[in-house]
């Protein structure tokens, strides 16, 4: 499941139905992003998402982790507008029999998130609003999956 | 008749996100002519490394016709999430 | 925190406490390990840990983890007794600045807990009881971690 | 006196889990060798590979005096969690 909202969410309330009435899932792996305060440098966030557009490009690069590392099921729910230091930004959740592939595909889903998601992100601070584009660390990390499985 | 959004700081320069084209032009170009010729400001911004098109909710390069009552969306380089 | 329990948890609820008024966190990676049924070749699970010596050993790693990846926190709950399929066995959060860390903290703990980690491990199937030893698999996720960071 | 524990399938071997020694043997060694005598079953339990000894709740290698009423505890491989 994929979803884009404009509230605050608990990630704990998604993790605990993510967890229900499994019976043959070993492993869950989750990862919640939290808006930084930064000391703060930077006081809000906010994130602008393509309705429909958005949505589409994360259920691809979703649907081909889900086959690369055999997971059972995943979701991501990601926060737009306006975001308060301590707020969830993101959480995924992947289920699969082991460990190595739930860490492994949330840990993808993660990297694919934070450098090629089509959202654009503001960040307000003391000194005004800046657009945020992805960090050299960002690319980096994302483009350790691009080569083949195993290679 | 078309549907342009802008994101990101293209509606920031642009100082609009959202605009109903009727007539529209009959090509993507034509159109990104159009809003250039309007605001040059703009224009320099869609002319800027990395921004992409979308007709429909789907990226395309180079030029396409604009058929009656579609979507078109410029983007700026992705933030990520 | 490191705790033991006999009693059914929700990693959820644990996830939410744990998130919460954090400002300069940035990452929690989180890892819920469930009972599985296995298509009824293990109906329950039974685990033993030796109270006070499993926590300090689990202490012991746990803290030395904290160090190598610079974590902000860390929550370790697992379960002993009699475990039911669904039922979760261990929940491990981290916290960082940032998700690598986060993500390799949470991935290490749980390769030392599955395979290092001072528990013992019955399974109840229809041909009856028998104890677990760590498979090769799990010995050899610890041992990725035994090399020197950056080696 | 000392508080004698087995843990995992050394406890199925010997039918129980804790007990309690008084008086004990003054060593480790001493305190197994007992055990042994007592229950030969439970003696080659003890002496498998990969079995450890833990006084006051820290492994011990080796022979140790047995301080008077201390924890004694014998640990199979352990499984993980």
């Amino acid at each position: 499941m994929i979803r884009l909202t404009n509230e605050a969410f608990d990630p704990g309330a998604l993790l605990t139905a993510f967890c229900a009435d499994r019976t043959e899932t070993g492993a869950v792996a989750s990862f919640t992003g939290l808006c930084r305060a930064e000391a703060g440098a930077a006081q809000t966030l906010e994130l602008e998402a393509y309705p429909g557009f958005t949505e589409s490009a994360i259920a691809e690069i979703a649907e081909a982790a889900k086959t690369r590392f055999a997971l059972q099921d995943y979701e991501i729910v990601h926060r737009v507008g306006v975001i308060a230091p301590g707020e969830p930004i993101v959480f995924v959740a992947t289920a699969a029999s082991h460990r190595r592939a739930a860490f492994e595909a949330c840990d993808q889903l993660m990297d694919y998130l934070k450098s090629r998601a089509p959202f654009w992100k503001k960040e307000h601070g003391p000194d005004g609003a800046r657009w945020i584009e992805p960090t050299t660390q960002d690319k980096a990390d994302a483009e350790r999956w691009d080569k083949p499985a195993g290679a | 008749m078309c549907q342009v959004l802008l994101f990101g700081r293209l509606a920031d320069v642009a100082g609009w996100r959202e605009r109903r084209l009727d007539p529209a032009p009959a090509t993507l170009f034509g159109l990104r002519d159009l809003l250039s010729a309007e605001d040059a400001q703009l224009g320099e911004a869609l002319a800027a490394p990395g921004v992409q098109a979308a007709l429909e909710k789907a990226i395309v390069r180079g030029d396409r016709p604009l058929p009656h009552g579609c979507e078109v969306a410029f983007l700026p380089p992705m933030s990520g999430g």
